[in-house]
């Protein structure tokens, strides 16, 4: 069962794990990232292009899909304005095997800081704005997918 | 030529609202020349597009470089480099 | 915190969600084994010898927050008579940074199938018990991390 | 000498129990010596020792060779090779 999906409301994570795992498979691996509440950090508004981050979670999640033998697959990101504590991304990732599920958990996590049309906005205590830039490293994480792995 | 554009994220503030419909001259052939013309219409359009290389575009959900041809477009979208999930 | 523990009773994946998670940490990295219901497999037995399976846990869990800043890290497993579907160990690794609550979950599910004094006694519905031996590849993937390993 | 030993795995199965306290001769001093006094002592022991090389030692907690003495040790813990988590 692949499920992905963009939520403006909290992720509850018990109930996402219950609905993944309705299978009972050998081996899940997840990642669960949160907001930090670094620097005085207040508040994190993500805005997202709709249809082409629809499109990019989608394909992330076929290829993944493909690439791995996946029993179970679920993405979800959130967007829209959200406090430190809070989800903003949840990957599952279920196989027979425990290292497909670990791989296929990491390559999901480390494409999605880069194929996904996201923008965040950092509004901190004191009451600054700014909107973050991107990250070399994460396409450094991100571009060695492209290379052929052995396993999996 | 009446075309959609929708803005995001920084470039969305400065122009005050996150899409509109825009009539553009004939000679508007691209990207870059969208970008450069829009920075010359009014004031908003002069601090969002200051930087045309800090912008990136697609054309109706498909990124797309500076040279690419506007003819066709349903809708463009014009915006900062994307800071990921 | 670091939690490690055996257990003879089922593992509540989300009860131990919510303790791990007490601190709202930036990433956390989980893994779920469970037991298959391959080849009509009907009940797994995990044998342990208590106290070096105990001493072994515990060194193993130290070991991972030696090598990574982790926030938190819960390591479980279950020993005793289960049946297809139920938990055998449960990984939780969190961190600031995700690629080091990543890695650290991987290192610990790569290293229990080698460091822990464990045995697996198969029972199969027509009756069959085996005992199981131990595998070739489960000591590769955990020789790897005997190498210096760049980040992290 | 009084010695504890624990059997673990098929060890113990073949065994009948999981561990006893054994009274071992003088001239038995190191682990490949009491398992091949285990495997002539009884017909449990032989069907438990016959291969010698499919059985690993732990003395107090603690993984040892074939080699190793007996003098001092607490525990003897004899098994198959482990299969892991």
């Amino acid at each position: 069962m692949i499920r992905v999906l963009i939520r403006s409301s909290a992720i509850d994570v018990p109930a996402e794990l219950d609905l993944h795992d309705a299978g009972g498979h050998g081996a899940s691996a997840s990642f669960i990232g949160r907001v930090r509440g670094d620097d005085g950090l207040a508040e994190l508004f993500l805005e997202h292009h709709p249809e082409m981050t629809a499109t990019g979670l989608a394909d992330l999640g076929h290829a993944a899909a493909d690439r791995w033998k996946l029993s179970a697959l679920t993405l979800i990101h959130r967007v829209g304005a959200m406090v430190p504590g809070e989800t903003i991304v949840l990957v599952l990732a279920s196989s027979p095997h425990r290292a497909e599920a670990l791989a296929a958990c990491e390559f999901l996590i480390d494409r999605l800081k880069t194929d996904v049309m996201l923008w965040k906005r950092e509004t901190f205590a004191d009451g600054r704005t700014r909107w973050v830039e991107p990250r070399e490293g994460d396409h450094g994480r991100a571009e060695r997918w492209e290379q052929p792995v052995g396993g999996g | 030529m009446a075309l959609d554009i929708a803005y995001f994220s920084w470039v969305r503030e400065r122009m005050g609202v996150g899409g509109e419909t825009v009539d553009i001259p004939e000679s508007i052939g691209d990207v870059a020349a969208l970008v450069a013309w829009l920075a010359t219409r009014d004031d908003r359009g002069a601090l969002a597009f200051a930087e045309p290389h800090r912008i990136r575009a697609a054309i109706d959900g498909v990124m797309m470089g500076p040279d690419a041809p506007l003819s066709g477009a349903r809708e463009i979208a014009l915006f900062p480099p994307v800071t990921g999930g």
